[in-house]
């Protein structure tokens, strides 16, 4: 029990501390690299209360390809150096006195909900699917997800193919002018084509047709 | 204090999500920063959904995050796709200066 | 009665402008479109006075009543008449043929779309005179909004945008609460059909507020002090016919209102509110006739005119005596044809020399005889002197009033000598006097057009100021069953009791 | 015969005024004239069958209005007091027209100056033979609108016209009074016809009633209210300011409205409704003290005018003072005696003054007429 | 699996979705006929629903998925506008050069997650649906990517309603522990006993749909996106995501939370006016056409809020009615703004409309009933649905609601009027081309139509809407 507290504290100290670094760093490149910590943090609770699918997942998508993909942007779009202006940007904005004092209350309110939690025995009938301990987490969660929640795993493909497309319609271009390689071409080539003669002229030069 | 409950994982996640918010609100930086903000808050719901999950003895409630899961990369994605046209547009993502349109 | 004859009026000017509006423009099909337009108001004219004629007089119940279902369990489309809102039928559709015939001179361009928007109006205030169900009424009381908004704003003068919107937001401010009201009987009552509402009657427990609300509508529209500012800004700007129809008929939509709603369905609030409508028509009457004496425009002086006649009006009803509602009644068309004819007389004079300022013209009366003749007859239609349809209006209402109240009555009095001071003193100024103006010399008098509708106004003033009895007659027993079945005169034998 | 002696005038008010262009001149006053000579012929006939037979009449020619219990008709009433107000208006009216014939030929507008006229006559014929008030009132507003015109009928003159209207409004102010009087008089009745009023007051005597927060004998408050219609139109004190203005209009018109009948309606009015006052000391006082006050103030003020009109003017004002005297202390038989040979006398010798400002070339002052006696008189002669 | 049936318009669509990506992707240049496809196969799924057995009241997927009365009607209404929008709005993308086959495919993904918003019956669902919609909305709006505005709109877009997401998540989450239950139906029976969780379960929800409908205090994306997008997104933005977002609030307050009406009541009520006030009071400085009529839009969600305020089945009817008449309102309006077009370019400042009326007679009539309509003046369609929206509020005695919201009206009119003030009576400008696209004119005529003729039979429409059961 006090292992589970001692790593509980531990981890989520670091999330903590790394939540607040992500918005405070100066730095872009670190607050990406603080959300990893962050996130590396959580999964390991997620491990640690039996969830340990999804915090192997979250390994896997956040951080090996959500926080990769921002800090690619970053460093992309150079912007990491940008100066960080904390509370001292230009001084007519009065939102970040509002923005805390919300926040604050936004807090507050959360621990006063969290306080009237109970567990309701007698909602048990209304579970859908009773986590079966005999399995794996990660069993158990392939079992339900193809069965009962087929319809919603096809939404998220649609939804994976929905980013793809929008990402490609919003950032690809297609260059004019750029010289591309064609397979076909190559291989149609032959030694006829490669080569041509040409009698050049004094003076005149030679128009090479590319 | 030592027995870990659902309460510590709640106010964790209640935690996570106020930084977050703060963050969202209080940010002059730059729109990436932002998008990592509300990661933030995704994560706290996630976690919220994890710890409700076990505490409560019900499967849906990882289905739930792990769907949230998809659709956070999906939209990381697209976001950073938006923000790279429009740091082609102008030049900059600073987020004061993203006031062109104005009413 | 099969025929759905209330129904024909109603649509018949929309099917008029429906084909006005799909005959293809070109100059000469303008005339076409005129006469196409004149053709139908005349028609839809006969068939008011028909009837007019076929109307059984002596009969307390609503005649041609037509019902059909409409929203779907809640309003029906329901129309019918009785005395007193077929005579503001009739007036409507003698109004707006005189209108028509009145756009060559005033109106330069788009010609058709000014003749479309008289159509749809005209449907709109046949609606609102013969609905019998609070929706269908409210339904044409507001829409008749639309078409009279764009004849202001795009034939009127130069701050005709000004004048339009007030007159627009003016009028739909007071009208929300009036639809407020009318959802709220609907669930008091569930009903909205006005006849089954007489039946029923409202628990007087909601009356007042209730009463307030209808009140909030019709004292903007016809106008009552303090909310009658738009009403001289909309009459400024207005072209002629706009101005003739907004003085003749949409003003008495809301007196019509008065007697139709607040009296017929809210007897007890009625009484109740009394003392107020009682000080705001009385300050209408003497506030607004002594800013008429001061009025250097023309069309502002008439347009305060009617806002003191419209006092007169207001005060006649809530007196809730048979000459005191009879007297509203004649009142208003009498108003209605006087004041439409002295915009008409504006109108005549302003085709001519471009300005409505009243010393810009005097001595007219020795190049413009005959205009002189008509002009006087309205004035004195207007300053309600005995023989014209004014004097039967304004002395019932003030034979009413002393019956409720006599230093009421006494204080509404005075409005007729002002009256009979500020138009005598127009009337001076524009007809008599020297020629100073050069350009008014070269006015020409009447043309045929105008000779024929100023006439037209001039024999029912007189007509009716001599022989009311027609209208009187057909008002009698609609205003006589008003009375009774609501008990308005409750007051008056209180009075007698004591 | 009573609709003729009506109507004569009217007709020929009436194609005088829309015809007058095309008729010309010469037939439009031919037709009035004639018109209303008939008219005075006939009410002459009706006189004589009055006194000497007591024949009494009441024509009804239609209903008017009749709303609720208000019932008023358009009626001819003939009496004993409208016989002799018939031959009064005609008769004046008759020689009027004539003479404005020969006076007016000057004038462009001759045929609205007779139609002006004949519509007079017709408007103060109502008002003498109506049976109720408000028939009356119609008269009463008729013939002060003729009054307006003929005032004003010179509208050129700035004067002619503020005169005009003065006259105009400050009869209304009158008429205020003898509306609210008619009011009360539905009020209390519940008609206003004058037969079943006169029948119902005894029942009232005592009513007292509100007015303004003072409390009056309904009777006494009646008949204040009529008084004050009627000082509006007999130019008594305090109301009389508008008559010598008035004299701003032709003479002529000066002679028929001015002098003899227009002015006098007032006295008819009282005289019409002595079974009323009758019953009221304090109305009477008042016409008493009113008339006597107008007989002297108006008296006293001629004095010092300089204008022949407005001499005669004042003069008037002061002889009806008179007869509301006399009405006053309940002697309506010399008041309208005296209402009658004013008439004529008046008339004449505004018709008289007519000529001799003719003669001076439209020269009204007297002080500087001086030494036109001679033929001031010879006109007077004519 | 028996009943898959009844989702074959879902999976139609989704089937189209591939087969027309894969078809552009290999036919070159076939950017047109994709899109007319789309056009067709929208067509045909609407079809397909129309086809579905009106009676069946039933959901799939353990409970998950609802296909009823509502969820039908809703469909319809969605597909509908959709294929209007598609119609009018064809010439306009060629001419913007926005013409790919993306544009087309990303529509219809919209148009699935919406339907999948409005079958949902369960938070996971729910949420999946949404997102599908609002990823394919992030990339329509900034579209135009070469544009600074549009790319600009689609920015605020997704941040703003990325947030949203997250804080409506948080409200799931919360809702999910306090109520041990994702399924909307069980929710209902959970939650009999009122706790913190659940109440700002409830705010947390609310507030992220308040985004999605751009209810006031949550609209600041509305004005600058409407304005910044593609004008062809901007009339699918003001159309599709309203219906989709309106149906999801009618199934969270009448489904999951009908237990908890006291606490959301007074919040519905509050969004509701502040919309409908503050949406009035903006729109009155406005110069751009687009920005206007997204105040316009918020100002007209606040009247569909006020009839789900009511917390009764007529209530929803009311604001079904209403959302009903907005669309054909707003396409009524869009399609004039199409219209608007001079030498391939598009105008939408509001100076650009003076004196319209003398050039385009029949075009400035249509703007003129629609702006009326849109004002609430009878007899034109926007009266009977703030009139229907207004007899439900009136029988629940909220008559503060209900005057506060008529003297929106009259705030409101005020810069319809303004609009027509511009259009009838100010001086006239250069012509705009009078040639316009089959699809646009029907549209536009169809629409106008509609809206004119409401009054003739308004029974028609109610008499369906009243046939939907919420419970």
């Amino acid at each position: 029990m006090i292992a589970h507290a001692i790593v509980f504290y531990i981890f989520s100290l670091i999330a903590i501390v790394s939540a607040i670094m992500v918005t405070v760093s100066k730095n872009t490149v670190n607050s990406v690299f603080f959300l990893i910590l962050d996130f590396i943090s959580i999964s390991c609770l997620f491990i640690m209360i039996g969830a340990e699918f999804l915090g192997m997942i979250m390994l896997i998508v956040y951080v090996g390809a959500v926080a990769v993909l921002f800090l690619f942007v970053v460093m992309m779009l150079n912007v990491a150096q940008q100066k960080n202006e904390w509370f001292n940007s230009s001084g007519r904005s009065s939102h970040i006195p509002v923005g805390l004092l919300v926040s604050i209350i936004i807090f507050f309110e959360l621990i006063i909900v969290i306080g009237g939690w109970k567990y309701k025995p007698d909602l048990l009938d209304s579970i859908a699917i009773e986590i079966n301990t005999d399995l794996t987490n990660t069993q158990s969660l392939g079992s339900v997800i193809y069965t009962d929640y087929i319809h919603l795993f096809q939404l998220s493909g649609m939804v994976l193919l929905v980013a793809m497309i929008g990402a490609i319609v919003l950032t690809f271009r297609q260059r004019s002018g750029v010289k591309r390689q064609s397979y076909f071409k190559q291989i149609s080539r032959d030694r006829k084509d490669g080569i041509e003669l040409v009698d050049v002229e004094n003076n005149k030069g030679v128009k090479i047709d590319v | 204090m030592f027995s870990i409950g659902l309460g510590h994982y709640l106010t964790l996640a209640a935690i996570i999500f106020t930084i977050g918010i703060v963050g969202i609100f209080l940010n002059r930086k730059n729109i990436i920063v932002i998008l990592m903000s509300i990661e933030l808050i995704l994560l706290a719901v996630n976690i919220n959904l994890v710890s409700f999950s076990i505490f409560i003895n019900d499967l849906s409630g990882q289905v739930f995050t792990l769907f949230i899961l998809t659709v956070a990369a999906a939209e990381a994605a697209i976001g950073l796709a938006i923000i790279v046209v429009y740091y082609r547009n102008s030049g900059t993502i600073r987020v004061e200066e993203i006031d062109k349109l104005k009413g | 009665m099969n025929f759905p004859i209330l129904s024909s009026l109603i649509l018949l000017p929309t099917i008029g402008a429906l084909f006005i509006f799909f005959v293809r423009s070109s100059n000469s099909q303008y005339q076409s479109s005129k006469y196409v337009a004149l053709f139908i108001t005349l028609a839809n004219f006969i068939l008011s006075l028909y009837l007019w004629i076929v109307f059984d007089k002596s009969i307390v119940d609503f005649q041609f009543v037509e019902e059909r279902e409409w929203i779907s369990g809640f309003v029906n489309y329901k129309v019918g008449v009785d005395g007193i809102s077929i005579l503001f039928i009739l007036l409507t559709t003698f109004i707006t043929p005189i209108c028509v015939i009145t756009v060559n001179a005033t109106i330069k361009n788009r010609l058709k779309d000014f003749l479309i928007a008289i159509l749809i109006l005209e449907t709109f205030m046949i609606g609102v005179f013969c609905s019998l169900d609070l929706v269908v009424f409210y339904l044409f009381f507001e829409a008749g909004l639309i078409p009279m908004f764009l004849i202001i704003g795009i034939w009127g003068g130069e701050r005709r945008v000004y004048s339009a919107f007030k007159f627009f937001l003016y009028t739909l401010l007071g009208s929300v609460l009036m639809l407020v009201a009318i959802i709220s009987i609907y669930w008091i009552t569930g009903t909205t059909d006005v006849i089954k509402l007489y039946e029923l009657g409202i628990d007087a427990k909601y009356q007042n507020l209730l009463w307030l609300a209808f009140f909030s509508s019709f004292a903007v529209k016809t106008p009552m002090w303090p909310v009658h500012t738009w009403l001289p800004d909309a009459h400024v700007e207005a072209p002629t016919a706009g101005s003739v129809l907004l003085a003749a008929i949409l003003l008495k939509m809301a007196g019509y209102g008065f007697i139709r709603f607040s009296l017929g369905l809210f007897p007890d609030a009625s009484l109740y509110f009394v003392p107020l409508v009682y000080t705001l028509s009385l300050i209408a009457i003497i506030y607004t006739s002594l800013v008429a004496l001061m009025q250097e425009d023309m069309k502002k002086l008439i347009a305060y005119s009617s806002v003191a006649h419209m006092g007169f009006v207001t005060l006649g009803i809530f007196t809730m005596t048979q000459q005191g509602i009879e007297g509203s009644i004649f009142q208003m068309i009498s108003h209605g044809l006087v004041s439409a004819a002295l915009f008409l007389c504006v109108g005549v004079v302003y085709d001519r020399l471009h300005t409505r300022l009243i010393n810009r013209y005097g001595g007219l009366v020795s190049i413009m005889p005959k205009y002189a003749i008509v002009f006087m007859v309205f004035t004195l239609g207007a300053l309600g002197l005995p023989g014209t349809s004014g004097f039967i209006g304004e002395f019932l209402v003030l034979m009413g009033a002393f019956k409720k109240s006599i230093i009421v009555a006494t204080i509404a009095s005075l409005g007729v000598i002002l009256g009979a001071a500020y138009m005598l003193w127009l009337y001076k100024r524009i007809i008599f006097g020297k020629l100073i103006n050069e350009d008014v010399k070269k006015m020409a008098d009447l043309k045929r057009f105008e000779i024929l509708t100023l006439w037209l106004l001039v024999l029912p003033i007189i007509f009716f100021g001599f022989y009311p009895e027609p209208l009187i007659n057909s008002i009698e027993v609609s205003v006589a069953n008003l009375i009774d079945i609501n008990d308005l005169d409750k007051i008056n034998k209180l009075a007698l009791g004591e | 015969m009573e609709y003729l002696i009506l109507f004569l005038p009217l007709i020929g008010s009436i194609i005088s005024g829309f015809f007058g262009k095309t008729i010309g001149d010469r037939l439009s006053q031919l037709i009035t004239c004639i018109l209303v000579s008939i008219s005075a012929l006939l009410s002459l006939f009706i006189f004589f069958k009055v006194v000497s037979s007591g024949y009494e009449h009441n024509a009804i020619i239609a209903t008017w209005i009749n709303s609720g219990s208000l019932n008023v008709n358009w009626s001819i009433k003939v009496d004993a007091l409208s016989a002799v107000m018939l031959v009064v208006v005609t008769l004046v009216s008759s020689l009027v027209h004539i003479y404005s014939v020969g006076y007016m030929s000057h004038d462009p507008h001759k045929p609205r100056f007779m139609s002006y006229l004949s519509l007079f006559t017709f408007a103060m014929l109502t008002l003498v033979t109506s049976d109720n008030f408000l028939q009356l009132f119609f008269g009463w507003e008729g013939v002060g609108l003729c009054s307006y015109f003929l005032i004003g009928f010179w509208y050129k003159k700035e004067t002619a016209n503020a005169a005009a209207i003065k006259a105009f409004i400050v009869n209304r102010v009158g008429d205020f009074g003898f509306a609210l009087g008619i009011f009360l008089i539905f009020y209390i009745f519940g008609t206003v016809n004058y037969d079943e009023v006169f029948l119902k007051i005894p029942e009232i005597i005592d009513q007292k009633i509100n007015f303004l927060s003072f409390e009056f004998n309904t009777i006494d408050l009646i008949c204040l209210l009529l008084f004050i219609g009627a000082m509006g139109k007999s130019a008594q004190f305090l109301l009389h300011t508008w008559l010598p203005d008035a004299m701003e209009g032709p003479t002529p018109v000066s002679a028929l409205i001015h002098a003899a009948t227009m002015v006098t309606a007032g006295v008819f009015l009282v005289v019409r409704c002595s079974p009323i006052y009758e019953y009221s000391e304090l109305a009477l006082s008042v016409i008493t003290l009113v008339g006597m006050t107008t007989a002297f103030f108006a008296a006293t003020v001629a004095l010092v005018q300089t204008d022949i009109k407005k001499i005669i003017a004042y003069s008037t004002c002061s002889q009806l003072g008179y007869m509301f005297f006399a009405a006053g202390v309940g002697a309506y038989n010399v008041a309208m005696f005296h209402l009658f040979t004013h008439a004529f006398f008046k008339a004449l010798l505004f018709l008289g003054s007519g000529s001799v400002i003719h003669s001076f070339k439209d020269e009204q002052d007297v002080t500087k007429m001086g030494g036109g006696c001679l033929e001031n008189y010879l006109t007077l002669m004519h | 699996m028996e009943n898959l049936q009844l989702i074959i318009p879902e999976l139609f669509i989704s089937i189209m979705i591939m087969f027309l990506l894969i078809f552009g992707v290999f036919k070159k240049n076939s950017s047109q006929l994709v899109y007319n496809l789309t056009t067709v196969s929208l067509v045909a799924a609407l079809a397909l629903i129309i086809n579905l057995d009106t009676q069946i009241q039933s959901s799939l997927f353990n409970n998950s998925y609802n296909i009823d009365s509502l969820a039908r009607f809703m469909k319809i209404l969605l597909i509908l506008s959709g294929i209007f929008v598609m119609l009018s709005s064809s010439k306009y993308i060629q001419i913007s050069n926005i013409s790919k086959i993306e544009y087309p495919i990303l529509i219809l993904c919209s148009i699935l997650g919406m339907m999948v918003m409005i079958s949902s019956n369960d938070l996971i669902v729910f949420y999946m649906g949404l997102e599908l919609q609002s990823l394919a909305l992030y990339v329509l709006a900034s579209f135009n990517r070469d544009n600074l505005l549009s790319t600009e709109s689609g920015l605020k877009y997704f941040v703003l309603s990325a947030l949203s997401s997250g804080l409506l998540l948080y409200g799931c989450s919360l809702i999910y522990g306090f109520s041990e239950t994702t399924n909307f139906n069980q929710i209902m029976v959970n939650t009999k006993e009122i706790e913190y969780g659940l109440t700002f379960g409830i705010v947390f929800i609310l507030v992220g749909l308040a985004f999605k409908i751009s209810a006031v205090p949550f609209h600041m994306w509305a004005p600058d996106v409407y304005q910044g997008s593609p004008t062809s997104v901007t009339v699918f933005f003001a159309l599709l995501p309203k219906i989709a977002a309106l149906t999801v609030f009618i199934r969270f307050l009448y489904i999951p939370f009908y237990e908890l009406g006291d606490q959301w009541q007074m919040i519905i009520i509050f969004l509701s006016i502040a919309s409908m006030v503050f949406g009035a009071v903006a729109a009155i400085g406005q110069k751009n056409l687009k920005r206007l009529i997204a105040y316009s839009s918020i100002s007209h969600m606040g009247y569909a809020l006020a009839g789900l305020s009511t917390g009764t089945t007529q209530g929803v009817q009311s604001s079904i009615t209403y959302i009903t008449i907005y669309l054909v309102m707003n396409l009524a309006f869009f399609s004039c703004l199409f219209m608007l077009k001079r030498n391939d370019e598009y105008y939408e400042n509001i100076e650009d409309l003076s004196g319209l009326s003398k050039n385009h007679p029949l075009l400035s009539l249509s703007l003129l009933v629609v702006l009326f309509s849109l004002a609430g003046i009878p007899p034109l369609a926007g009266f009977f649905a703030k009139f229907y929206i207004f007899v439900a509020v009136i029988n629940e005695k909220m008559y503060f609601l209900a005057i506060v919201g008529l003297l929106a009206t009259v705030i409101a009119a005020f810069y319809y009027l303004r609009i027509i003030k511009i259009i009838y009576f100010d001086p006239e400008r250069e012509k705009f081309e009078s040639k316009h696209n089959l699809g646009l004119k029907f549209t536009l005529l169809a629409s106008t139509f509609f809206i004119l003729a409401y009054f003739i039979y308004p029974s028609g429409i109610v008499d369906i809407i009243s046939q939907i059961n919420i419970n």
